[in-house]
């Protein structure tokens, strides 16, 4: 129901190039993409306040790239929430409702309603000076929800909110998306884009890398970029030397190191990757199912929520996942040299240049 | 908002303000004490009841303020235009506006009275319709707004230089119309600048001599009775005059700045 | 510049061009010397002596009085009349019935709705006071009872303090005709109706006749009263007690009353020159002015 | 900077506030157009070569630009104290300074001269010392400061209260001492206010009048050399000469505020 | 050698209450809180641009508590960042060594040095405004750095960015430290706390809950609130009703629910939590290990990075991790009943009241 086709926009420094996507009726798209990637420009641009040097906005098949910002039925949640610092929260939220010339009660009714739904009805009457990240977060979203509209646009809505507002405001962010709304949701999270998308652009330096569903693109990234974005630390480009039966490959990730893993064998080259606790470390060498083992030295330790994560330099890094527990017995410290095994079978193989 | 850091009652920094400040102070406040100290207070308590200056000066402030506010109507969205857009010969214009402030008194004056009155097309439309603007309320509002309105546009235009252009984006996308937005975020939030150039332009309205004197004599604004005072029975009695007027000026002010503080 | 060589003189308006003249040929004649003019209205140039502690080393007033009443005794002891002027009706070629004027028509001119006339205010200026006066002689002269009071009672918007302002009104346009002293008529290129002496207010010897008729203008204080007398029109200047630099504005003075000096440009600008003077009730006169006194 | 959105070469909101202000600058510019149209260009051309004109034109620039520099480092301070600190009799002192802009200009000269001559405090000092302010450039700046002042300190003002004092803050936190703090952080970042207050100060200086010609009325400044002209040679002679001083003035302003548009 | 020493500050709608805490040379503290506890106002308090009602700080045994912002050598990373705005990038990041005095020269070496570390150097000449999040907080972040603070004190340096700038930055942080920077670092997130931290304090609602070592807090965190805010989904109030032998424990969750774990049974009543990927879905029961078996129906299911998060409604909700393909195999929908079992051995036990 929205159409970006091919929009370009230019400035000194920096260049949106011929984007080009669309979102359906009740998808949750999120566009992914690093810090500088252009992801606020393409809001701007859909929502009418950077007009592009070429390209248009389709709503709904209407051709609204040259629409009134203020008519085009898009709600846009910015990046730094642009609270109104004149206004107290209550005036926030209803500020939209009033200026569409709601009367006052039914204002109040929605701006209530709002404030529960976002938990910050105790602070309604405060004003929004003194207010705290989070709560001037949510209280921006109340603001852009007032008035239902059709495409939700969200700027990086959950960066600042604490571990257990992010559950409650994702949660409430599905529930709006299952009850209707399309929403389009930009972010440099890729958990975020995981946990709520059912599609996803790939944005990168300007450039939509790929599009499509979710799990499509997270599993077949068409680009060594979309694959490392995805945020796995263990991922490195590999030459294919030779293959065996069965689909076992075994492939250069630098000159002297080889690895084994399972892939189709028609493609030379490409991307492999492998999560963290895939890779057992020890101090010894033992006969194991695993064919590929590679020894290095300690250069990082550091806590996990559920244990420690090691980094191994092989000549090249590995990253492991191990318990708090292994970590005493193993006696890990930067400086120690240790063995790293990956099952062949962990490893997954993303073919490209 | 105090700077922690900054509070220690005698830090040097603050010290150095003070001290610099108050030379200022001393030299706005001493020609004033000076006037002051001369002047017997039975006489400026004589002269506060006196008619006609009082209604010189209700004149004045009257005057001023509606020219004010009524010039403000047009002013305001030139600030904003010159604030926001970019068009061609907006440093000409920009230079024009200040034009005023700058004209002696006289010449200003010379220069209206040439526009309202006379063989210009305002001056013949208005005799056409049997007005005659010379020597009414209407022309002083319009020699006072002349030399006083450049104080409005220019704090008006800083104030809205000021507010984000991101907040009235934010407003466009929630539904308001360009013109909702403007009255809804951009002035409020321009507010104390507006304030503090309607306080400029009003003040400035209430002391102008010259322009006034030439379009219109009578009715006497303050400046013109206290000018009339000077000449006729001398500064014994044209002090108490202008102390009435600037104390209850003053008074005004207070207030006027109070009220842009509660924001 | 050499405070010793300098002076000032405060002068009313109407005497701006003959003074910057005959300042100018003293300049010349006396190298070195700077004579510094200020102008202002003749009553200001005063308070600027008694209020302001302003110190000049003339004043030349459009009206003897002012000095008499004003600085007498405190600020000055004598003063000098040295020249009469006429009241004229001032105009522009193109105001409102300017083709038919004459010294028969201007009272129903003045009076004709769709002209508007200026005069300045009896109560700041001596020119305000003086229009009244003409007036009320014209009233007699033109056996024309109630004349004076309708033409007074009209166009009191175009009243201004001082009679310069009453000229960018009429170059302005928004006036046709202003009450002017004839040599600021002349010096400002402006066409003027002359009027008979028994009116203008121009010839000293009609002395008599024009103190027939009287005027209120306000006092030294805001209730007060004070009645003024018809006379003729007498400028006068003074050397105040206080003068910084007495000697050179005798120097100066003496300059300007001599035949080819000061009187002669004061003369070529329109007014009748008064000296030799008649020191009767002028104060006490130095010496060194007696010589351009009448001697009876 | 463009509001994308309000861009629409005739959006009715756009169009609206082109005609008011149109309105305005009509306003401002017809009496001087008016001005200039009753002036034959070589009557201009010819006053703008008298050496009289021109110096008193030069001498109302430089002492109007000396007058803003030079109380500018007393003011500013001020302003910033009106911005950042909370003490008592804050509102008064707020008051206080707006009280130069509404004296009549007369009344500030008379108030002046008490001052600065014979029986005060100052005078006195400077008569022991063997100087006489009246009548010298000094005593202009001093009237021209003191009508012109409060239009520096109240824009100087309205910036710094526009400097978010996060900013201050973090400049602190990086070891710069408030004075430092004040100079490389709040100073530039009210500039542009800043530099509206300086242009108003300056042009308000320029067009005094009323209080100059009470405490000097020579050296002539533009403002006294237009009125002497006028009142010795008449409006012939005085409009050519406020033509080139507004012709220059202009270009001045202009400058100026291109001045402003670069940072 | 940075003391806390009974801090207490009141805003109209907040209060700061005797906080105390210390942070030893060389530690990497983290100041955990949700939004709105009180995290940025602590912060300010210490580096002197709030001066506390009540209450010291000391560094180094020295009380600084009246010492001037300027000479307490710590430096600052702010929420908002606090760039100058009419500085470019180069000059923002110079500003401490100029204010300094530092001649130009080592001024520019500092600087490149500076935006080297950071990967800024390409952005160095630009002007402020229109750079993105990311950028911004690394010029920022550079620039607190300039001076060698003695402490830094972080307000939320990771919240704005990316997934892979979050990776390179956390890694300069602990580097930092390692090199002996005393780290404060407030923030909301969990996980930036178990990552970073030697030593954390958590902070509720204005007042320091408990304080201590990274692994001991959260292992043994003292009050429900701490634990809950290690982000755990499976958090539950428990009484205990019955003990048997071996420390296993009866408890009930709700008046119907009964769940079974190990603890000792001194204590009458406290809260449970176990990890979602100890919830084993199925559609029918079988004879299993585990003792805890709840029947719900499954209310949100969303993806996450290595399978899918599972809601579900047994009277008390169940986060469940799953699998991509179990979900497939088992077909979980919104809607669909299940069982939910849980080994009493995968339940942590927090004493309480
Ligand atoms: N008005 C502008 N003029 C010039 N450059 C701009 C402008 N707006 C943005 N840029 C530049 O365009 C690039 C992309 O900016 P954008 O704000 O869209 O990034 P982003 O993807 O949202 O990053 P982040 O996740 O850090 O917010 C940045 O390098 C920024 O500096
Ligand atoms: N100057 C102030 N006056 C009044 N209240 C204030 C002031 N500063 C902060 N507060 C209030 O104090 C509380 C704590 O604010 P603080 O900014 O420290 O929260 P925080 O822990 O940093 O939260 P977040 O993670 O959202 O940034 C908030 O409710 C805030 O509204
Ligand atoms: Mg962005
Ligand atoms: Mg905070």
């Amino acid at each position: 129901m929205l159409i970006a086709d091919q929009i370009s926009k230019s400035f000194p420094t920096f260049k949106l190039a011929d984007i080009s996507f669309r979102v359906n009726q009740g998808d949750y798209f999120v566009l992914l993409g690093p810090s500088g990637s252009g992801k606020s420009i393409l809001l701007k641009v859909l929502v009418g306040l950077v007009s592009p040097d070429k390209g248009r906005v389709f709503l709904d098949g209407k051709n609204i790239t040259h629409e009134p910002v203020g008519q085009r039925q898009l709600g846009i949640l910015f990046q730094d929430l642009a609270i109104f610092p004149h206004m107290n929260v209550f005036d926030n939220i209803a500020y939209p409702l009033k200026v569409k010339g709601l009367e006052s009660k039914s204002v109040k009714k929605r701006v209530h309603e709002l404030a529960e739904r976002f938990s910050i009805s105790n602070i309604i009457k405060r004003d929004t000076r003194n207010l705290s990240g989070g709560e001037l977060q949510r209280v921006a979203m109340a603001r852009t929800l007032a008035l239902n509209p059709r495409v939700l646009l969200l700027d990086e809505p959950l960066s600042a909110l604490d571990t257990s507002l992010h559950l409650e405001i994702s949660a409430l962010l599905r529930e709006l998306n299952r009850n209707g709304t399309t929403m389009i949701h930009v972010t440099h999270s890729f958990d975020e884009a995981i946990t709520l998308a059912n599609r996803v652009g790939v944005i990168r330096n300007g450039s939509l890398v790929q599009v499509g569903e979710t799990l499509k693109v997270f599993q077949n990234p068409n680009n060594d970029f979309v694959a490392h974005f995805t945020g796995a630390r263990n991922f490195f480009k590999v030459e294919q030397t030779s293959d065996s039966q069965h689909g076992l490959v075994i492939g250069n990730i630098t000159n002297n190191h080889k690895i084994a893993f399972f892939a189709n064998s028609n493609y030379k080259s490409g991307y492999i990757l492998f999560s963290e606790a895939a890779v057992v470390l020890a101090h010894t060498i033992s006969e194991q199912s695993a064919l590929n083992i590679f020894k290095g030295k300690v250069v990082d330790v550091f806590a996990q929520p559920y244990g420690y994560e090691v980094v191994l330099d092989c000549g090249f890094r590995i990253h492991a996942h191990i318990t708090w527990e292994s970590k005493e017995k193993l006696n890990i410290e930067p400086g120690v040299e240790l063995f790293a095994s990956i099952k062949a079978s962990a490893i997954r193989f993303i073919p490209g240049a | 908002m105090q700077l922690a850091g900054m509070t220690k009652q005698f830090s040097p920094f603050r010290l150095a303000l003070m001290l610099l400040s108050s030379i200022v102070i001393l030299f706005i406040v001493a020609p004033l004490v000076g006037m002051v100290v001369h002047t017997p207070f039975k006489d400026i308590a004589a002269t506060a009841n006196e008619s006609q200056v009082l209604h010189s000066i209700w004149l004045s402030i009257s005057i001023s303020a509606i020219a004010t506010v009524f010039f403000a109507i047009p002013a305001i969205p030139l600030s904003y235009l010159l604030a926001r857009y970019d068009f061609p010969l907006k440093g000409l214009i920009n230079g024009l506006v200040d034009l005023p402030v700058v004209i002696p008194h006289s010449v200003a004056g010379i220069a209206l009275i040439g526009i309202i009155s006379g063989d210009s097309i305002i001056g013949n439309a208005m005799s056409v319709l049997g007005v005659n603007l010379i020597g009414t309320p209407v022309a002083i509002a319009v020699a006072m707004a002349f030399v006083s309105l450049p104080f409005l546009v220019n704090a008006a235009r800083d104030g809205f230089l000021q507010v984000p252009v991101k907040l009235e984006q934010a407003a466009l996308t929630l539904g308001a119309s360009p013109f909702k937005v403007f009255y809804t975020i951009s002035l409020p939030l321009a507010f104390r600048n507006i304030l503090t150039g309607f306080v400029m332009m009003f003040a400035r309205g209430l002391s102008e001599f010259g322009a006034v004197v030439i379009v219109a004599y009578h009715p006497m604004v303050a400046s013109v009775m206290i000018y009339d005072r000077f000449t006729t029975f001398g500064l014994k009695y044209a002090r108490p005059a202008a102390i009435v007027f600037l104390s209850i000026s003053l008074f005004v002010f207070v207030f006027l700045r109070l009220l842009s503080r509660k924001r | 510049s050499d405070k010793s060589n300098t002076i000032t003189i405060f002068h009313a308006g109407s005497l701006s061009l003959p003074l910057k003249a005959a300042a100018d040929s003293f300049m010349k004649a006396n190298p070195g010397v700077q004579v510094v003019l200020e102008s202002a209205g003749s009553v200001e140039c005063s308070r600027k002596i008694t209020e302001l502690g302003r110190k000049c080393d003339l004043f030349f007033s459009a009206d003897y009085n002012v000095i008499k009443n004003l600085l007498l005794t405190e600020y000055a002891t004598y003063f000098i009349p040295f020249a009469s002027n006429k009241m004229v009706v001032a105009y522009r070629p193109d105001s409102r019935l300017a083709d038919s004027i004459s010294a028969d028509s201007w009272i129903d001119i003045l009076l004709n709705q769709d002209v508007r006339y200026g005069r300045s205010d009896p109560n700041n200026d001596p020119c305000g006071y003086r229009t009244v006066l003409l007036l009320e002689l014209a009233e007699k002269y033109y056996s024309r009872t109630g004349v004076a009071s309708q033409i007074l009672a009209k166009d009191n918007k175009y009243i201004r303090p001082k009679e310069v302002d009453l000229i960018a009104l009429l170059e302005a346009g928004a006036i046709d005709y202003f009450f002017i002293y004839e040599s600021v008529a002349l010096q400002h290129d402006l066409s003027f109706l002359s009027l008979p002496d028994s009116i203008n207010l121009g010839n000293p010897d009609l002395s008599d006749y024009y103190s027939s008729v009287s005027t209120q203008i306000k006092g030294s204080k805001p209730d007060e009263v004070l009645s003024i007398h018809g006379e003729p029109i007498l400028y006068a200047f003074t050397i105040p007690t206080n003068a910084p630099n007495a000697e050179l504005a005798q120097k100066f003075a003496s300059f300007f009353l001599s035949k080819n000096g000061g009187l002669s440009i004061v003369e070529a600008m329109g007014q009748n020159v008064l000296v030799p003077f008649n020191p009767d009730g002028c104060g006490e006169v130095p010496k060194e002015f007696l010589k351009f006194a009448k001697m009876n």
